[in-house]
C-alpha cells in the first residue's frame, strides 16, 4: 500500500507537474486535484505547488485562497490531514490563515532565483521527519514576495514554539550580494524576519516554505542535488506507517 | 454609477523597500525635504447602484477579507466625487 | 451626432473618389495603387486596414525578402527539419517520435520606450508563436544588448527589461536558459531585446497555420480586444469615417502573463483532445494577419464577424479591431462538432473564447461589421502578395579604413604586472563581468527539466525522462566582428552558436537568427544586411544546419548612426542522454586542462582592443566552418565517452576569460604554462575562432590524445586544475598569480555596482 | 509636517491585469453590483515644512518624472488632511 498525495492546481500554478514527479519519485502515489473541485479525492495529505496563481495580481497566494479546493482544504488540514504549501502554496497557507504571518515582495524588489543554503529547525513535522535537527541543505528558491513577516508576538510565539521549520542560513560570504553567484547559497534572501524560511502550525501537520524542495530531487537536473527528496519520503513513511 | 476608492498600505511597522527605494533616489533626483515615503495600493471600484450604507459596509468587509491582508496591511475605504481622474 | 455611412465594399465601389489616407498609414503611392488594382476599386477603411499593417516592413519582409531567400535556396539537406521557414516557428525532429520547434525574435523599439512592458510582451509574442506550432514551451533565452554601461539611461532600461523579461517569463513557468548581455555605446537609443522559445512536441501533434475545411469555425480565444498598437488605424476611423474625436489608444502595451499561461493550458488541452484543424497567434497586426494567414495557408476562404469579437474599449471602429495587437490572443479553426468541447476547454480554464466566423468553400476573405461587408479581398494578396523591393547596396567607403585599423598593431602589455592588470580589467569590464545579477532574477529551475542553464555554455532541457533526452540552444552575436566584417561576422555568430552547443554535449541541428539592423534606405546598412545573410546561409549550408526560421529587425538607428550590425544566431542541438553532459565549471583537481584549436594573433573587434584601448578596427578572427565541425564532433564524442568533466568554448576575452570563468564556477584553482610556440599576450587575449578549452582526468589523457590525433585536431596541454576554495589561484607560469577570490571580486561585483 | 499623496493608475485605456483578477474573483467572493475595478499605486509623501505651492509644484514634477510612468500611467496629487491612517 502507499500513500496518496493530492497536488492542487491553481490557475497559474507552475511546479504542480514537478511536485507531482517528486512525490512520485518518493514511491507515493501523486493525485492531481483542481482549483474548482472541492473534492480531494480522497487524498491523504496534500500539496499546494509553487508559482503566481493569478498572477499574484492582489497578493501571492490571496485569491487562490477563496477557491472551493480551498475550503475543504482548510476544513481537513484543521482535522489533522498533513498540508505542505510551497512557495506560491506557503502563500496561499498564510492567506488562508492556516498559517500565521504574511508574505512581501523581496527586500531588495527583484525576483531571486538561487540554490539556497538552509537549516533545518524543526524535524519532527509530518514533511520533515526525514530530516535531522539542525541538518543544512540546499533547496532551489525562486520567487518574488517571500520576505516572512509577522508581529513580535507572533514570531516570539513560533519561535518558543519551535514552529520556524527552516531558517535562512546566513553567514559565509555573502558580501556580494543577492546577484551573487555564491556557492554556498548562503544569506538571508528576501529579508524574511529572523531568516524564516519555513514555519509549521501548532499540531505540525500543515507546513510551508519558500523553497522548493520538489526541484531538488534529481542528481541530473535543477540544483543538482537531492535534498529536498526526504520531504516526501517524510511524509509517505507517516502516511504508510499510520 | 459611483467610485469607491479603497486604499491599502503596509502597517507602519513594516518595512516598505519599495518606499524607501523611492526615498533614497530622491536625492539623486534633487528633492530635498521628503522625511519618509510609503508605497501601497489603490483599488477603485466602480459600484453599480446607490452607494449607501449598506453598499459601503459590503465594501468595507470585501477590504477586510480580500483587498487587504489585515495582518500586514491597513486600509480605508472612501466614496470619491465623480471627478474626471487625470492629473 | 451624425456619422458617414459605414465603408462597406459595396459603398467603396460606388465612392471611387474617396480620399484614404494611406500615407499616413504608411503605404507609398504605388503600393496603394496596387491595392486599387488588385480589388478593380478603391478599398474600404478595413481593407486599407489590412493592407497597410500587412504590407508594413514588419509583417511583410518587403526589404528583406529577395535575401532571405537564400536561406531556402541554400539550405542544407537536412532529415531532421519537419517544418521550414515560413510557418510560425520551424520545427525539428530530435529523435524518439518528438520534435522542437524554437524561434527567436526582437522587441527593441518598444522595450527602449518603455523597458518593462516592452520586453515582457515579447516574451509573450515569441511564446504564442511556439504553442502555434502545437508545442508546449519548455524555456525561453533572451539575447540582449544596452548602450554603454555607465550611460545613465541604460540604468532605465536594462533594469527594466530585466524585470519585464522576468516578470513574464516566470510567472509563465518558463525556464530561462540563456541568452546574452552586451553594452556598447552604438546601442544607446537602440537597445535590442531578442527574445528566444523552445517548444516540444510529438510528432503528429504538429500544427500549421492553416484554414480549411469549409464549415469549420473561427474561435477567437483569449484576452478581449483594446486600442493597442493601433495608432494608423486611429487616423482612418477619425478622418473617413466618424465625425467624433478618436479615442485615446494606448502608446504602449501592458502584458498579462497570468493570461497568457491560461491561454498556454487551455490550447494544450485542446491539443491533446485533437480539437484543432489549424491555429494562429495573433502578434503583429493582429486579427488582419491572423485572418489573411489562416485563410491564405488552407484550402478554402473565410467569411468573419467583426461584431462577434469581445472588446476591452467599445468605442473601437472596425479599422481598429482589425489592426489592434492587443496581446494574449490566439485563433483555432475549429471542426463544428468540437466546438462545444473546445469552448467548454476554454471555460474550464477561465478563458474568453468566441465564434468569430468559419471556412468557407469561396477563396475570398469577407469580413462583416453591423450586417454590412467591409473586406472582400483574396487573402493570398494581403498575408503573401506585399511589395518587394531589392533596395540599393553599397560597400560603404569607410569599410577600408577601418579594416586597415589593424587592431594587432596596438601596444601589448609589456611586463607581468601590466599583464595581470589587464587580465583583471578584462574580467571585471561590463562585456565579460558575470552577469548573475541579472540571471539570479530568471527561474532556470520551474518545469524540473533544466540540465544546464546560465552561465553554461548552453542551456540544455531534458525532454524525455526515461531515456535522457535533451535538446540545447546557445544564442550568439557579435556587432564589433560584424562590422568589420558582416560576411564573416555573421559566420563567426554562428560559429559560436554552434560551438557553445556541441561544448555541451550536445550535436548541432538547427538554427533560428534574430537579425538586427539599421536602417533599410541607407545602402550601406544594406549592404551589412545582405552580406550579413550571405554570409549566414552559406555557413549554414556548410555545417549542415538549416535555418529554421527567424526575425527582422531594420530601422535600429538614431539619425544617421546605425547600430552595429546585429545578426543573433540561436543554435539548436540535441544530446541522446543528458548524463553525458559537460558543464564549464572545473570539478576536481588534478584535472589535466587541454587546448584544442589553434591559436593566432588575432585582435581585431576583441574584447580586450575594446577594453584596453577603446578600439574597434581591423578584421575579426579567421573563419574555419570545418575546424568548427571537428572541434565539435572531438567534444560531443569526448562527453559520450566520458573522457572529459569540463568544457568552455573560447570566444570573446580569449582563453584566460574561460579560464577564470570555469575556476570561478567551479571554486578550484588552475595553473597555465604558456606554450612553447606563443607568447603569454596572445596565448590569453586571443580570440581567434574554433577553440574550447577541457579539463580532462588524468586516466583519459591518453585515449582523448590519441582521439584528437587521429583526427586532426590540434590540442595542447595548458595546464591543471589545482587548489580548491578559499585558497586556490589562477596562475600563469613566469607572468602573475591571481587569487580566486580577486578574481571573483573582480568578475562579480561589476554589474551590481552599476545597477544595484 | 504634512503628508501629499500621489495617486498613480494606469491609463483607462491601458490594460489593467491587476484590477481584471480581482474584478474576476468578486463573484466568487459572493460580491455583486462591481461594474470595475481599476488597481494602482498610492504614495504617501512625508513632507519636512510647508506644503506651498512651490512645494507642491516640486512634488508633481516628483510624480510626473518619477513615481508615474506617463506613457501608460496618470497621478493625481493631493495635500492630505493629516488625520491617523487606519481602519
Ligand atoms: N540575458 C541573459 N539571459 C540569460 N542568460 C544569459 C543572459 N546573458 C548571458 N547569459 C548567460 O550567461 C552565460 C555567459 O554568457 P556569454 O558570455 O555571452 O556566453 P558565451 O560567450 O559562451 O556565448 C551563458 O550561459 C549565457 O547563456
Ligand atoms: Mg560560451
Amino acid at each position: 500500500m502507499t500513500a496518496r498525495i493530492g497536488v492542487v492546481t491553481f490557475p497559474g500554478s507552475l511546479d504542480d507537474r514537478d511536485s507531482r514527479r517528486a512525490i512520485r519519485l518518493a514511491g507515493a502515489e501523486p493525485v492531481a486535484l483542481w482549483h474548482k473541485d472541492k473534492d480531494l479525492k480522497q487524498v491523504d495529505a496534500v500539496v499546494l505547488p509553487g508559482g503566481f496563481s493569478y498572477g499574484d495580481y492582489l497578493r501571492a497566494g490571496a485569491i487562490s485562497r477563496f477557491s472551493p479546493v480551498m475550503g475543504t482544504v482548510i476544513e481537513q488540514a484543521k482535522s489533522g490531514m498533513p498540508v505542505l504549501g510551497i512557495c506560491n502554496g506557503f502563500q496561499i497557507l498564510t492567506e488562508a490563515h492556516l498559517l500565521p504571518g504574511g508574505m512581501l515582495g523581496n527586500d531588495h524588489l527583484h525576483f531571486i532565483c538561487r540554490d539556497q543554503k538552509l537549516k533545518v529547525e524543526n524535524a519532527e513535522t509530518a514533511w520533515t521527519a526525514d530530516y535531522e535537527s539542525g541538518q543544512e541543505i540546499h533547496i532551489p528558491l525562486k520567487n518574488m514576495d517571500g520576505r516572512y513577516v509577522a508581529d513580535e508576538r507572533t514570531l516570539d510565539m513560533l519561535e518558543a514554539e519551535g514552529r520556524v521549520v527552516f531558517r535562512y542560513v546566513v553567514g559565509g560570504d555573502t558580501s556580494h550580494g543577492h546577484g551573487h553567484v555564491n556557492p554556498d547559497g548562503y544569506g538571508n534572501p528576501n529579508g524574511s524576519l529572523r531568516d524564516i524560511a519555513g514555519i509549521t502550525n501548532e499540531a505540525g501537520n500543515v507546513v510551508g516554505l519558500m523553497p522548493h524542495p520538489e526541484h531538488a530531487v534529481e542528481p541530473l537536473v535543477g540544483s543538482g542535488r537531492t535534498d529536498g527528496l526526504p520531504f516526501f519520503t517524510s511524509i509517505l513513511k507517516k502516511l504508510v506507517n499510520a | 454609477m459611483a467610485r469607491v476608492v479603497v486604499d491599502v498600505m503596509l502597517k507602519p511597522e513594516i518595512l516598505d523597500p519599495q518606499g524607501q527605494a523611492v526615498q533614497r533616489a530622491l536625492p539623486r533626483l534633487g528633492f530635498e525635504g521628503i522625511s519618509d515615503v510609503r508605497q501601497g495600493k489603490r483599488f477603485e471600484l466602480e459600484v453599480d447602484g446607490p452607494v449607501d450604507d449598506t453598499a459601503l459596509a459590503r465594501i468595507h468587509e470585501l477590504a477586510e477579507s480580500f483587498l487587504a491582508n489585515t495582518v500586514i496591511e491597513d486600509f480605508t475605504v472612501k466614496v470619491e466625487e465623480v471627478a474626471e481622474a487625470g492629473k | 451626432m451624425s456619422r458617414t455611412p459605414l465603408d462597406t465594399v459595396e459603398h467603396a465601389a460606388g465612392t471611387p473618389d474617396v480620399e484614404l489616407p494611406w500615407a499616413e498609414l504608411g503605404l507609398k503611392k504605388d503600393e496603394y495603387e496596387r491595392v486599387v488594382e488588385i480589388l478593380g476599386r478603391r478599398p474600404t477603411g478595413a481593407e486599407l486596414a489590412m493592407y497597410s499593417v500587412m504590407w508594413s516592413e514588419h509583417c511583410s519582409y518587403k526589404s528583406s525578402k529577395v535575401h532571405l531567400r537564400q536561406f531556402g535556396e541554400k539550405a542544407p539537406q537536412s532529415d531532421a527539419l519537419l517544418v521550414g521557414i515560413g510557418e510560425n516557428a520551424g520545427v525539428v525532429d530530435v529523435g524518439q517520435g518528438y520534435a522542437v520547434t524554437f524561434k527567436v525574435e526582437s522587441h527593441n523599439h518598444p522595450s527602449y520606450v518603455e523597458p518593462y512592458q516592452g520586453a515582457a510582451t515579447g516574451v509573450g509574442g515569441i511564446v504564442r508563436d511556439i504553442i502555434a506550432m502545437g508545442a508546449r514551451p519548455v524555456a525561453v533565452v533572451d539575447p540582449l544588448r544596452f548602450g554603454a554601461a555607465d550611460h545613465p539611461d541604460t540604468k532605465r532600461v536594462l533594469p527594466g527589461v530585466v524585470a519585464g523579461i522576468g516578470g513574464y517569463g516566470n510567472c509563465l513557468g518558463l525556464p530561462n536558459i540563456g541568452g546574452e548581455v552586451v553594452f556598447d555605446a552604438c546601442y544607446q537609443g537602440n537597445p535590442l531585446v531578442n527574445a528566444g522559445a523552445i517548444g516540444v512536441m510529438r510528432h503528429e501533434d504538429i500544427h500549421l497555420a492553416k484554414a480549411s475545411g469549409p464549415g469549420n469555425k473561427v474561435i477567437l480565444y483569449g484576452a478581449r480586444t483594446g486600442g493597442d498598437g493601433i495608432g494608423g488605424a486611429s487616423i482612418l476611423a477619425s478622418e473617413t469615417f466618424d465625425d467624433a474625436k478618436p479615442s485615446k489608444r494606448p502608446a504602449v502595451q501592458v502584458g498579462d502573463p497570468f493570461q497568457e499561461k491560461l491561454l498556454i493550458e487551455c490550447t494544450l488541452e485542446a491539443f491533446a483532445e485533437k480539437l484543432v484543424v489549424g491555429i494562429q497567434d495573433l502578434g503583429a497586426a493582429g486579427l488582419s494577419c491572423a485572418t489573411s494567414e489562416l485563410a491564405s495557408n488552407g484550402s478554402g476562404g473565410m467569411r468573419v464577424t467583426l461584431d462577434d469579437v469581445p472588446l476591452r474599449d467599445s468605442t473601437l471602429s472596425p479599422e481598429e479591431i482589425l489592426m489592434s495587437e492587443s496581446q494574449e490572443r490566439m485563433c483555432a479553426v475549429v471542426e463544428p462538432s468540437k466546438v462545444d468541447r473546445f469552448l467548454e476547454i476554454c471555460d474550464k480554464w477561465d478563458v474568453i473564447a468566441t465564434v468569430i466566423g468559419e471556412v468557407t468553400d469561396g477563396d475570398r476573405l469577407e469580413i462583416f461589421w453591423h450586417g454590412g461587408k467591409i473586406v472582400d479581398v483574396d487573402p493570398r494578396t494581403v498575408a503573401h502578395d506585399g511589395p518587394v523591393y531589392e533596395r540599393p547596396y553599397a560597400r560603404p567607403h569607410w569599410q577600408d579604413a577601418l579594416q586597415a585599423d589593424d587592431a594587432n598593431k596596438l601596444p601589448r602589455p609589456t611586463t607581468p604586472e601590466e599583464l595581470k592588470s589587464q587580465v583583471l580589467r578584462l574580467v571585471s569590464s561590463p562585456n565579460q563581468a558575470s552577469k548573475s545579477w541579472i540571471t539570479s532574477q530568471y527561474d532556470h529551475f520551474v518545469q524540473g527539466n533544466t540540465v544546464l542553464a546560465q552561465p553554461e555554455d548552453s542551456g540544455m532541457i531534458r525532454i524525455d525522462e526515461e531515456s535522457g533526452l535533451g535538446v540545447a540552444i546557445a544564442t550568439d552575436g557579435n556587432g564589433r566582428y560584424t562590422k568589420l566584417d558582416p560576411y564573416h561576422g555573421a559566420q563567426l555568430a554562428l560559429a559560436e552558436a554552434y560551438r557553445n552547443v556541441a561544448t555541451t554535449g550536445a550535436k548541432p541541428l538547427a538554427v533560428s537568427d534574430c537579425l538586427n539592423f539599421g536602417s533599410p534606405e541607407d545602402p550601406a546598412v544594406m549592404w551589412q544586411f545582405a552580406e550579413a545573410i550571405r554570409g549566414l546561409a552559406d555557413g549554414c549550408l556548410q555545417l549542415g544546419t538549416p535555418v529554421t526560421g527567424g526575425n527582422v529587425s531594420l530601422y535600429n538607428q538614431t539619425g544617421e548612426a546605425a547600430i552595429h550590425p546585429t545578426p543573433v544566431v540561436a543554435v539548436l542541438g540535441v544530446i541522446d542522454d543528458v548524463a553525458r553532459r559537460t558543464p564549464v565549471a572545473y570539478r576536481e583537481e588534478g584535472q589535466l586542462l587541454y587546448l584544442l584549436g589553434d591559436t593566432r594573433e588575432e585582435f581585431g573587434g576583441s574584447a580586450w582592443s575594446q577594453v584596453v584601448h577603446d578600439h574597434l578596427g581591423g578584421l575579426p578572427p579567421q573563419v574555419d566552418l570545418e575546424r568548427e565541425r571537428l572541434l565539435g564532433e572531438i567534444l560531443i564524442s569526448a562527453s559520450r565517452d566520458g573522457m572529459i568533466d569540463s568544457a568552455h568554448d573560447l570566444s570573446d576575452g580569449g582563453l584566460i576569460q574561460a579560464v577564470v570563468e570555469s575556476a570561478l564556477l567551479g571554486d578550484k584553482g588552475a595553473r597555465l604554462v604558456v606554450p612553447d610556440e606563443l607568447d603569454a599576450f596572445t596565448f590569453l587575449f586571443s580570440e581567434s575562432a574554433g577553440r574550447a578549452v577541457v579539463a580532462i582526468p588524468r586516466s583519459e589523457e591518453l585515449r582523448f590524445n590519441d582521439m584528437c590525433g587521429a583526427r586532426g585536431l590540434p590540442a595542447t596541454r595548458i595546464g591543471v586544475v589545482d587548489g580548491s576554495a578559499s585558497d586556490a589561484v589562477v596562475e600563469v607560469q613566469g607572468e602573475f598569480t591571481l587569487t580566486l577570490s580577486e578574481l571573483r571580486t573582480a568578475h562579480e561585483d561589476t554589474i551590481p555596482a552599476l545597477l544595484a
